[in-house]
C-alpha cells in the first residue's frame, strides 16, 4: 500500500455556506400508504466543500437532493416543509420556471445508471451542447468548442468525433465523464452526484472518483455526494451526514465520524463494513476453517473454453470468448473466490461447472465423475451434490410459490424425503438459516431481500450439496444485511464441510470468506494462490492495480494514486507457480 | 444496418414463400371436392370438371402442384376466376388500390388523431385529460367499427346528405375512410400512451429535466424522438389492421375495393380467387411491414450504426 | 403485485383469491367491466324468463313498431319482438366468447410454451410461421376457414378461434421468454428439475395471469370478429338471433326503423366494452406496473 | 340535382383528391340493379340481369309487339314449308355490326352453329328446338330445317336467348370482356361486379320494335351499375346518381305518396315462382312430403307482407298472361295453406315438431327473397319440418339444383324457390321432359304428354294437352305455383328521364328514353 500520496483540494479555512438545508420533510403517497421519506432533514454545504450523504436504500437520502431541484415526479411526492437556501433563495419556494432556468446551470447533477443516462436516439454532441445553448445563450458552434473543451477535461480520447458518436457506442465508464462533462459545462456552483459510480467497476470507479476530485479543485464546485459505499465516503468526502429511515443520525468532519461515531446506528454501520487488508493483521476470527488437506480433490476443471457467438445464421463475427482454458481445484469443505471485474468470465465459469452452460471444451470432474459425459437424467441426478445460490434475491425465488414449498423443491425432486419427514426437515432447514416454522406458508414479496437469500440458502441445503456456486451473493444487499449472510454461509460450511465456488467483485467480501482466490480477466485467469498471497502480495499487475482501486473506509490512509495499467502487454500466458501453491499468468 | 436489413428482407422473403406453400396448400383442406363445387355453377359435365382439374395440375403430388403454381405464378398467371372466368391477376389489381386507398387514408387520420389523444394523455397521466382521453378510446375500441360506419351512413348520408351512400369517387371515401380511421385511432392511442408513459419514466427524461431543458424540448426533442422508435414499430401490425378492416368496412358502404371481392369469392367458393387473394393480401402487408422495419431501423441509431 | 395464478399450495389460495376480488371490485374499470359482463351471463342463462316474447315467433307484434311500452327495443320488418331477439342473441355472443377463446388460447398458448421453452429451431420454425399467420390478419385466416368450412355460425365460431391462435401464441411465447430470463428459472434447473416440471410447476404459474388478462380482451375480439362476419353474412343464418347478422339485416330499413340498427349495435358494443374494461381491471390488479402493450 | 351538398373538408380530401375520377359523363343514363350480369354470351347464362343487357347489345330476327306477338323484324318477312318444318327468312338489307361488319345470314348461321356446338353447347339450346340444318341461302336469306314440328320456334326467334351474335367476335374474350352484336348499343366496358358501360350504336335502325323512335337512341351512353344495397340504389335515385333501379319494397310507399319518383311496374311479365323438390332421395322421394311442405306454406301472407299487393297469388305452374294459364282450373288442384294437413301427412311418415324433418331451401339473392325465405322456414317450423336457408346467385342456384337431383348419398333432399320466365308452356316442356333441365322429375307418361303440347299447333287441342300436363305436375306435387311476378319487375325512375318502356316478359327497352336538363 503505497502511501504518502499528498492531499490536495482539503479546504483550509469552512468558508461561507453556500447551501443550507433548514426542517426539510417529504412524504409518498397519501392516506393509508403514506410513508414519510424524509423528516426534519438539516444540513449546511460550505463553498468547496464535499459533503457526503450516507445511507442504506430507503433512507431518504437521494430523495432529499432531488426534491432540492424540484425533480421529484410531481404527482406522488409531496414537499410537507423545509427551506433550502442557495445563493440567498428559497429553493423549495422556486416556480418550476425559476427552477427550471437555476437547474443545469447553478447547481448540476448525474446519476447512478450511465446506461440509461442518455438519449439513446441523440447524438453526444447534440446532448452535451443543448445546455450550453439554453443557458448561456451560445452559439452552436461556440457551444461544440465548448464542450470539446469538456470532453478533454474528462479524459477522453479524440473529443471531437466523440460528438458525432451515440451513447450506445460507449462503455459505462466513458458515458458516465460525458455525464460528468454535461454537467461541469456550465461551471455550476454545487454539482450533486447521486450514487456516481455504484453501477461501476472497481477500476473505473476509481478513475472517475479521481476525476471529480480533480474537476472540484478546478472548477471551486463544491459537491453532494450521495452513497451507500463507506470506502468512497472515506476517500472523497470532508464532512459527513449520516441518514437512516429519512432521519439525519449525525453528522461531521470526515475524520471524526470514522474514528469517534456518536451514534449507535454510524456504529454498526462502520461495523459491517468489510475492510481490506484486515487479512494482513491478526487472523479475523471467521475465516480460519481449514479446509480438507488430505489432498482430495472435490472439483478438478481443466482448460475450460467458451465462445459466445452472436446474432442470426449469417454473423460472420466470432463473438465474444468468455473462458480461455481455465482449470483449477477445489478441496471439499474448501472456499475458492472467482474475483473480477464485470466481463471477465467468472459469473459464466460458475454456471458451466454446474452445466448451467455447455463449455465448448474442457474436463469438468465433480467428485470424481466427469460431469460432461453425463446424460440428461443422470446430470440431473448428479445436480443434488451441487446446488447453486443466486445475485438478486428478489428474481430468484418462484413468486407463485411459499417460502416451504421452495425449499422443499430440491429435496422433492431428489426424493430426499417425503410426508411429514419433509415438512420437519424443511422446518429445521429454515431454522437453520434464521427464519422461523411459520415463513412457511407466506410468499416471496412478503420477505425482505436477507430473508428472501436465506430462503435461497435453506434451497440449496435440502438435498445436502458437497458444493455450491454462490454467484455474488451478498451485492444486492445493504452492508448490514450482508454481513450477517456471509456470516451464515461461514458458519454452515463450518458444521456441514461444504465447498464453496464463491464469485465476487468486492475484494473486501473475498477476503473475508474465501481459502484461495483467482483473479480473472476477460476470460482468463491471471493470478491464483491462498488468500493471504493475493491479496497481500500480488504478483499479477492486474491484480496490484485491482486491489489498488478499492476505497479503503478509513479517511487516513489515503489510496494511492492508480497505477497506470497497459491491458495490451499484460502477461496472459499459462500459470506458472511462483510460490507454494501460488500461480501467476507468465 | 446492413444485416439488419439483410434479415429483415430474408423473413419478408421466407413469409411470402410460407404463404405461396400454404395458400396451395388451401384448396386442398376443402371437405368435398372442390373443383365439383367450384364449377357447379357451369353446369360442366363430369368430362368438363375432370378436365379442369388436370388444368389446375390437381390430380398430381402435391409438391409437383406447387411448383406449377409457382412457376405460373412468376407468369402472372393466378388462375382465372369462377365468378368473371377472368384471369384473377387483373380483377386483383383493379380492386386492390381502392382498398389500399382505403387503407392508407384510415391510417393517416387514425395516426393523426391517436398518436396526439395518446401523446397528449401520456403527458398529461392521472389528470383528467388522461381520464378523459382513455375513457374516449376505451370507447372506440369497444364500438364495433361496421355499426359505426351504419351510424355514420345514417346521420350523414341518409339524414343530412351531405356524403354519397356509396360510390367509387372521392367523396364516397369519407365515410369509410373515417369509420375505419375513427375505429383504429383508439387503438393507437391506447398503444401510444403506453409506449409514451415507458418513455416519461426513462433515466434520458430525467436527465433532460436534470440540465434544465425547457419543457417543450423535454417533450419534443427527448420524450417524443425517442418515443418515434417503438410508435413506428406498431405501424406494420396497425396496418395490418387496417387492411383487414378494410374487408368488413367496404361491405357497409359498397366501396368497390378487394374486401368485397373476397365476401363474393367465398360465397362462390371462388378458390382460385380465394387463393389470389390471400397471395396478394399477405404480400402487400409482408412489403408494408418492411417498409415500416427500415423506417425503423432509420430512426434507431442503436440499429443504424450496429 | 398479487398474484391470483392457480398455485399449486391450496394453503392461503383462498385467501389470495379473495384478495384479488377485492381489489378488482375497488377499481373502476373493473367493476364496471364486471358488472356488464355478470349481466351479460345472467341475461344469457336466463333468457328464456327475461324475454317476453319468442325470439323466432312472426307476428309476435306489429311490424316495424318503434319502441314502446310493450315492445321495448321495438320490432322488426317480421313483426318479430326485438328486445326477445337480442335477449336471446347474448346466449349465442357468450358462446361464441367463450368457445372461440377456447380454441385460439389453449393452441395459442401449447404453441408459444413450447416454442418459448424449447428455444433453438423449434423456436425459430414456430415462431416464423406465427409471423407468416400475423401478415394474413384474422379476417383473412377466418375467411379461409369459412371458404374451407363453408359459412354458418358453428364455423365462424371455429374460424375465429383458428384465426386468433397466432396472436395467443406470440404472447404467450413473450411472456416465456421474460419468465425464462429470470433467475428462478434457472434455479430450478440447477436443482435438477425436468422439463416437464419446468413447465408445469415453474413456468406455466406465471404465464397464466397474463393469459388471464388477454384472454378476456380476447373474448370481446372474437365476440366483434364473429358479429363482422355475421354482418357480412358469412356467420349466423337466419333465423338465429345473433347481433351481427340482425345488424346486416336492419341495413335496408336504416332510415324507416333506425330502431333495427341501433339496438343490436349497441349490445355488441357494450359487451365487448365490459369485457375490455374486465381486462383492464384483472390487468390493474394483477401487474400495476407492467402496462401490457 | 338533390340537395346541393356542402363540402366536409378534411385533410384526406387533400390528399387523395382527384386520384378516382367521377364516373359517368352527363347524358348517359344511369340504371342500377341488385346483381351483375353473368356472362356477355347469349349461350353461358340464363338469368334476367344477363338478358336485360343483352337486349341492347343484340338483335333479335323477330320482334314481339305488346301484346307479346312476334313480329319482323331486322328479318323483314318468312316462309313455313307446309310440313311445318322448314323456315326460311329474308333479312333487312345495311344492317351492321358495332365493329361496322355487315350482319347477314353468316351471322345467323354462326349463331345457331355456336347454339349447338358439341363440346359446349348453348345452355339454352333446346330451347332452339330439334333445328337439324342452318343453310345460308345468299347473304340476306337463310334457311331452318327441323327434325320435327316446333310450334314456339317463332316466339323463340323474338326473345333474347336467340340474341344473335356477330362472326366477328373474337371467341377468346368473347363474354368475358367483348361482346359484339347489331344492337341499340355498343359494349365499352364490363367492370366484374360493378358496372357494365354500354354507348350509343350511330347505325342503329328499328325496323319492329314496337317503340316511336325508329333511330338510334336519344341518350349518349346506358351504364349498368351494381349496387346490391337496396338503401344504396335509393339513396342514389334522391341524390340523382341514379336514374333508373328497383327500389326497396319497404319503402314504395312513401316514394309513392312524396311523388318525388315514378314507380313503373311491369305487367305481362311471364314470370313464375314455384316450389321443386330434388326427388333423387329421402325426404321428397316420397309425395307425402312434396305436398306437406306445399299445405304447410302461405304464399298469400308472405307476398302481402315483403311485397304489399304488387305480386299476387299464382296457382298454375305458368305464370298470367301465358296461354294455357288459368286460375281456376289450377286452384283445383293447389294446395291451400291448411297446417294441419300438413302435419297429418308428415305424422304418417313419423315427423312431429318434436322429431322435425330436417332440410334444406335453396333462395337466390335480391328482390327480398330471403324474407320470404324466412317467412316460408317460420311456417314450416310450426309443423315439424326444420329448414336452413341457403342465398346463392341465380347461376350457382340452377347448377346446385341439377346437382341435387343427380346425387343420391344419405345426405336429405334439398328443396327450392325456383323462378321461371317464359312466353309460352313450352318451359314445362324444357322442365320437366327427360332428361329435363334439372335433371329432376320424369316420367315417360309426362314425356308424351309433353311432346303433345309441342307439336299440337291447333290452339284448343293444345290447351287440352297443356292443361292436361298442369293436372299431371300439380297433383304429383312436382311443380307448385306460388307468386308472380317476383323479381325485378318494380322500376323507380328520376322525373327528368321519359320514355323508358318495359316490353312484355320483362324486357326494359330504352330506345325512346330521353334526359331532360
Amino acid at each position: 500500500m503505497t502511501a504518502g500520496h499528498t492531499m490536495s483540494g482539503r479546504p483550509t479555512a469552512v468558508s461561507d455556506c453556500i447551501l443550507r438545508v433548514e426542517n426539510l420533510s417529504i412524504s409518498f403517497g397519501r392516506g393509508r400508504s403514506k410513508n414519510q421519506a424524509v423528516q426534519k432533514l438539516t444540513y449546511r454545504l460550505a463553498a468547496g466543500e464535499t459533503l457526503a450523504i450516507v445511507g442504506e436504500s430507503g433512507s431518504g437520502k437521494s430523495v432529499s437532493s432531488m426534491a432540492l431541484l424540484g425533480l421529484l415526479p410531481a404527482g406522488q411526492a409531496l414537499v410537507e416543509s423545509g427551506e433550502a437556501w442557495f445563493e440567498g433563495r428559497d429553493l423549495l419556494a422556486m416556480s418550476e420556471a425559476e427552477i427550471t432556468h437555476l437547474r443545469g446551470d447553478r447547481i448540476a447533477m448525474i446519476f447512478q445508471e450511465p446506461m440509461t443516462s442518455l438519449n439513446p436516439v441523440l447524438t453526444i454532441g447534440r446532448q452535451l451542447t443543448e445546455g450550453l445553448v439554453v443557458h448561456k445563450g451560445m452559439s452552436q458552434r461556440e457551444a461544440e468548442a465548448r464542450a470539446i473543451e469538456m470532453i478533454e477535461l474528462v479524459r477522453l480520447s479524440d473529443a471531437a468525433s466523440r460528438l458525432r458518436q451515440y451513447p450506445h457506442e460507449l462503455s459505462g465508464g466513458m458515458r458516465q465523464r460525458i455525464m460528468i462533462a454535461m454537467a461541469m459545462a456550465s461551471d455550476p456552483a454545487i454539482l450533486i452526484a447521486d450514487e456516481p459510480t455504484t453501477a461501476l467497476d472497481v477500476t473505473v470507479q476509481a478513475q472517475i472518483l479521481d476525476l471529480m476530485r480533480d474537476l472540484k479543485r478546478d472548477f471551486d464546485t463544491s459537491i453532494i455526494l450521495i452513497t451507500h459505499d463507506m470506502g468512497v465516503v472515506a476517500e472523497m468526502a470532508d464532512r459527513v451526514v449520516v441518514m437512516h429511515r429519512g432521519r439525519k443520525v449525525e453528522d461531521g468532519p470526515v475524520e471524526r465520524i470514522f474514528v469517534a461515531p456518536a451514534e449507535d446506528y454510524t456504529k454498526s454501520l462502520l461495523a459491517a463494513v468489510p475492510r481490506l487488508g484486515r487479512a494482513a493483521g491478526p487472523p479475523a476470527v471467521t475465516s480460519d476453517i481449514e479446509p480438507a488437506d488430505d489432498g482430495s480433490v472435490l472439483v478438478r476443471a481443466r482448460d475450460l473454453s467458451k465462445r459466445f457467438r452472436s446474432g442470426g445464421w449469417f454473423s460472420r463475427d466470432e463473438g465474444v470468448l468468455a473462458m480461455d482454458e481455465i482449470g483449477f481445484d477445489l478441496a471439499p469443505g474448501e472456499t475458492l473466490a472467482l474475483v473480477g471485474e464485470s466481463g471477465s468470465g467468472k459469473s459464466t465459469t460458475g454456471r458451466a461447472i454446474l452445466r448451467l452452460i455447455e463449455v465448448d471444451e474442457g474436463e469438468i470432474l465433480i467428485g470424481n465423475r466427469d460431469v460432461r459425459k453425463l446424460g440428461q437424467a443422470s446430470l440431473r441426478g448428479a445436480r443434488r451434490t451441487m446446488q447453486m445460490i443466486f445475485q438478486d434475491p428478489f428474481a430468484s425465488l418462484n413468486p407463485r410459490m411459499s417460502a416451504g414449498r421452495l425449499v422443499m423443491e430440491p429435496m422433492v425432486i431428489h426424493g430426499v424425503a417425503s410426508g411429514s419427514e419433509l415438512e420437519d426437515r424443511t422446518v429445521e432447514l429454515l431454522r437453520r438459516v434464521g427464519l422461523e416454522a411459520d415463513h412457511m406458508r407466506r410468499f416471496p414479496h412478503e420477505f425482505s431481500g436477507g430473508q428472501r437469500q436465506r430462503i435461497c440458502i435453506a434451497r440449496a441445503l435440502g438435498p445436502g450439496p458437497k458444493l455450491i456456486v454462490a454467484d455474488e451473493p451478498t451485492s444486492a444487499l445493504d452492508v448490514s444485511v450482508q454481513a450477517q449472510v456471509l456470516d451464515l454461509l461461514l458458519e454452515l460450511q463450518q458444521s456441514l464441510g461444504l465447498a464453496f465456488l464463491f464469485i465476487s467483485h468486492d475484494m473486501a467480501v473475498v477476503e473475508e470468506v474465501s481459502h484461495r482466490v483467482a483473479v480473472m480477466h476477460q476470460g482468463r485467469i491471471v493470478e491464483m494462490g491462498p488468500r493471504q498471497a493475493v491479496l497481500n502480495n500480488p504478483r499479477h499487475s492486474y491484480t496490484r492495480t485491482l486491489l489498488a482501486a478499492v476505497p479503503m473506509p478509513d479517511p487516513t490512509r489515503r489510496r494511492g494514486a492508480l497505477p497506470t495499467l497497459d491491458v495490451a502487454a499484460m502477461p496472459r500466458g499459462p500459470l506458472a507457480e511462483v510460490a507454494p501453491n501460488h500461480w501467476v499468468a507468465a | 444496418m446492413i444485416r439488419y436489413i439483410i434479415q429483415r428482407v430474408l423473413a419478408a422473403l421466407v413469409t411470402i414463400w410460407i404463404t405461396t406453400i400454404a395458400v396451395t396448400l388451401l384448396i386442398h383442406a376443402v371437405p368435398g371436392d372442390p373443383v365439383r363445387i367450384m364449377y357447379a355453377k357451369f353446369q360442366s359435365t363430369p368430362e368438363q370438371i375432370e378436365a379442369v382439374r388436370i388444368a389446375l395440375g390437381l390430380d398430381q403430388p402435391i409438391y409437383i402442384q406447387y411448383g406449377l403454381y409457382v412457376s405460373r405464378l412468376f407468369q402472372g398467371d393466378l388462375g382465372r376466376s369462377i365468378v368473371g372466368d377472368q384471369p384473377v391477376l387483373d380483377i386483383l389489381l383493379t380492386r386492390f388500390p381502392p382498398t389500399l386507398l382505403l387503407a392508407t387514408t384510415s391510417l393517416v387520420i387514425a395516426v393523426v388523431i391517436g398518436l396526439s389523444l395518446g401523446f397528449l394523455a401520456a403527458y398529461k397521466r392521472g389528470t383528467v385529460i388522461d381520464v378523459g382521453a382513455m375513457v374516449l378510446a376505451v370507447l372506440g375500441v369497444s364500438i364495433p367499427h361496421f355499426w359505426l360506419g351504419l351510424l355514420l351512413l345514417f346521420f350523414f348520408a341518409l339524414q343530412l346528405g351531405w356524403l354519397p351512400v356509396a360510390g367509387s369517387d372521392l367523396r364516397s371515401l369519407i365515410l369509410p375512410a373515417l369509420t375505419l380511421g375513427l375505429a383504429n385511432a383508439a387503438v393507437l392511442a391506447r398503444l401510444t400512451r403506453s409506449a409514451m408513459i415507458d418513455i416519461f419514466d426513462q433515466d434520458f427524461v430525467r436527465t433532460a429535466r436534470a440540465k434544465g431543458l425547457p419543457k417543450t424540448m423535454v417533450l419534443y426533442r427527448h420524450a417524443l424522438r425517442a418515443g418515434l422508435v417503438p410508435i413506428v414499430s406498431m405501424m406494420g401490425l396497425q396496418f395490418a389492421y387496417m387492411m383487414g378492416g378494410a374487408i368488413v368496412v367496404e361491405n357497409v358502404f359498397a366501396w368497390n375495393g378487394v374486401g368485397r371481392l373476397a365476401i363474393e369469392a367465398v360465397f362462390a367458393r371462388d378458390y382460385p380467387l380465394i387463393q389470389g387473394f390471400i397471395l396478394f393480401f399477405a404480400t402487400v402487408i409482408v412489403l408494408v411491414s418492411l417498409v415500416i422495419d427500415l423506417l425503423y431501423a432509420v430512426l434507431d441509431p442503436r440499429i443504424r450504426y450496429s | 403485485m398479487a398474484s391470483i395464478a392457480p398455485t399449486t399450495i391450496a394453503e392461503n389460495v383462498h385467501g389470495e383469491l379473495a384478495g384479488f376480488w377485492l381489489r378488482l371490485v375497488k377499481s373502476p374499470t373493473g367493476l364496471i367491466g364486471l358488472l356488464i359482463v355478470l349481466t351479460l351471463i345472467a341475461t344469457a342463462l336466463f333468457a328464456v324468463w327475461i324475454a317476453p316474447f319468442d325470439p323466432l315467433q312472426m307476428g309476435a307484434g306489429p311490424r316495424l313498431q318503434p319502441p314502446s311500452a310493450q315492445y321495448w327495443f321495438g320490432t322488426d320488418d317480421f313483426g318479430r319482438d326485438l328486445f326477445s331477439r337480442v335477449v336471446y342473441g347474448a346466449r349465442l355472443t357468450l358462446q361464441i366468447g367463450v368457445i372461440a377463446v377456447g380454441i385460439s388460447l389453449t393452441s395459442g398458448l401449447l404453441l408459444g410454451l413450447v416454442a418459448g421453452y424449447a428455444g433453438g429451431w423449434t423456436e425459430r420454425v414456430l415462431m416464423r410461421l406465427v409471423d407468416v399467420l400475423f401478415s394474413f390478419t384474422e379476417i383473412v385466416i377466418a375467411l379461409a376457414c369459412l371458404a374451407i368450412l363453408g359459412i354458418g355460425l358453428t364455423n365462424a365460431m371455429i374460424a375465429i378461434g383458428i384465426a386468433s391462435i397466432p396472436f395467443y401464441a406470440r404472447v404467450t411465447h413473450s411472456v416465456v421468454l421474460v419468465e425464462k430470463g429470470k433467475p428462478y428459472f434457472e434455479a430450478g434447473i440447477a436443482a435438477g428439475a425436468g422439463h416437464v416440471r419446468m413447465i408445469f410447476l415453474h413456468l406455466l404459474p406465471n404465464v397464466v395471469p397474463t393469459l388471464i388478462v388477454v384472454g378476456t380482451l380476447g373474448i370481446s375480439t372474437a365476440v366483434l370478429a364473429a358479429a363482422g362476419l355475421s354482418f357480412l353474412g358469412l356467420g349466423a343464418q337466419p333465423p338465429e338471433p345473433e347481433w351481427g347478422f340482425m345488424l346486416s339485416s336492419s341495413r335496408d330499413l336504416i332510415s324507416r326503423a333506425p330502431w333495427m340498427m341501433i339496438f343490436p349495435g349497441s349490445a355488441i358494443a357494450i359487451t365487448v366494452l365490459g369485457f375490455n374494461l374486465l381486462g383492464d381491471g384483472i390487468r390493474e390488479v394483477l401487474d400495476p406496473r407492467q402496462v401490457m402493450r | 340535382m338533390g340537395r346541393p351538398p356542402t363540402f366536409i373538408t378534411t385533410p384526406i380530401l387533400a390528399l387523395t383528391a382527384g386520384l378516382v375520377a367521377g364516373s359517368s359523363q352527363a347524358a348517359d343514363l344511369v340504371w342500377a340493379r341488385y346483381g351483375d350480369i353473368d356472362s356477355l354470351d347469349p349461350h353461358r347464362a340464363t338469368s334476367t340481369l344477363s338478358m336485360q343487357v343483352w337486349d341492347q347489345i343484340y338483335e333479335t330476327l323477330l320482334a314481339f309487339d305488346g301484346e307479346g306477338k312476334p313480329q319482323p323484324h331486322i328479318a323483314k318477312s318468312w316462309v313455313v314449308s307446309d310440313d311445318g318444318l322448314d323456315y326460311t327468312f329474308e333479312l333487312q338489307e345495311g344492317v351492321l355490326c358495332h365493329d361496322s361488319t355487315p350482319f347477314d345470314a353468316n351471322d345467323v348461321k354462326f349463331t345457331v352453329d355456336r347454339a349447338f356446338d358439341e363440346s359446349n353447347p348453348s345452355l339454352t339450346k333446346t330451347s332452339w328446338g330439334p333445328i337439324s340444318a342452318v343453310e345460308v341461302v345468299d347473304d340476306l336469306t337463310v334457311k331452318f330445317t327441323f327434325e320435327s314440328k316446333f310450334g314456339p320456334f317463332l316466339p323463340f326467334l323474338a326473345d333474347s336467348f336467340s340474341s344473335m351474335v356477330c362472326d366477328s367476335n373474337d371467341p377468346e374474350t368473347f363474354g368475358s370482356s367483348t361482346g359484339i352484336g347489331a344492337g341499340p348499343f355498343k359494349l365499352v366496358e364490363w367492370v366484374k361486379g360493378d358496372t357494365v358501360s354500354l354507348a350509343k350504336n350511330p347505325d342503329y335502325t328499328n325496323y319492329g320494335r314496337p317503340f316511336d323512335n325508329k333511330g338510334p337512341v336519344n341518350v349518349d351512353g346506358l351504364i349498368v351499375k351494381t349496387v346490391p344495397e337496396a338503401q344504396t340504389r335509393l339513396a342514389g335515385l334522391t341524390t340523382g346518381e341514379i336514374h333508373i333501379a328497383e327500389p326497396p319494397f319497404d319503402d314504395i310507399p312513401a316514394i309513392k305518396e312524396s311523388g318525388e319518383l315514378e314507380i313503373m311496374v311491369a305487367e305481362n311479365t311471364g314470370q313464375n315462382v314455384f316450389w321443386e323438390f330434388a326427388i333423387s332421395r329421402p325426404p321428397f322421394d316420397d309425395i307425402r312430403a312434396r305436398q306437406a311442405v306445399a299445405y304447410a306454406t302461405d304464399p298469400e301472407l308472405a307476398i302481402d307482407i315483403i311485397y304489399g299487393g304488387l305480386s299476387q297469388r299464382e296457382w298454375c305452374p305458368i305464370a298470367r298472361g301465358v296461354f294455357g294459364n288459368d286460375q281456376e282450373f289450377c286452384a283445383q288442384y293447389g294446395y291451400p295453406y291448411d297446417p294441419e294437413k300438413a302435419k297429418a301427412l308428415l305424422a304418417e311418415l313419423g315427423y312431429s315438431t318434436d322429431n322435425p324433418l330436417e332440410t334444406t331451401m335453396f333462395v337466390w339473392t335480391g328482390g327480398n327473397r330471403h324474407k320470404l325465405a324466412e317467412i316460408f322456414q317460420n311456417q314450416l317450423s310450426q309443423v315439424g319440418i326444420k329448414v336452413a336457408i341457403e342465398i346463392m346467385d341465380i347461376g350457382t342456384m340452377n347448377a346446385r339444383v341439377k346437382e341435387q337431383n343427380e346425387t343420391t348419398d344419405e345426405t336429405p333432399g334439398t328443396f327450392d324457390m325456383m323462378t321461371w320466365s317464359w312466353y309460352d308452356p313450352d318451359i314445362l316442356y324444357a322442365l320437366w321432359h327427360s332428361p329435363g333441365a334439372y335433371s329432376g322429375y320424369n316420367t315417360p307418361e309426362l314425356d308424351v304428354m309433353l311432346e303433345e303440347t309441342r307439336t299440337t299447333i291447333d290452339p284448343e287441342a293444345r290447351l287440352e294437352k297443356v292443361q292436361a300436363v298442369i293436372k299431371h305436375l300439380m297433383e304429383n306435387a312436382v311443380h307448385v305455383g306460388l307468386y308472380t311476378p317476383g323479381w325485378e319487375w318494380v322500376f323507380a325512375v328520376r322525373p327528368e328521364v321519359s320514355g323508358l318502356k318495359i316490353g312484355a316478359f320483362l324486357h326494359p327497352m330504352f330506345n325512346d328514353v330521353t334526359i331532360k336538363e
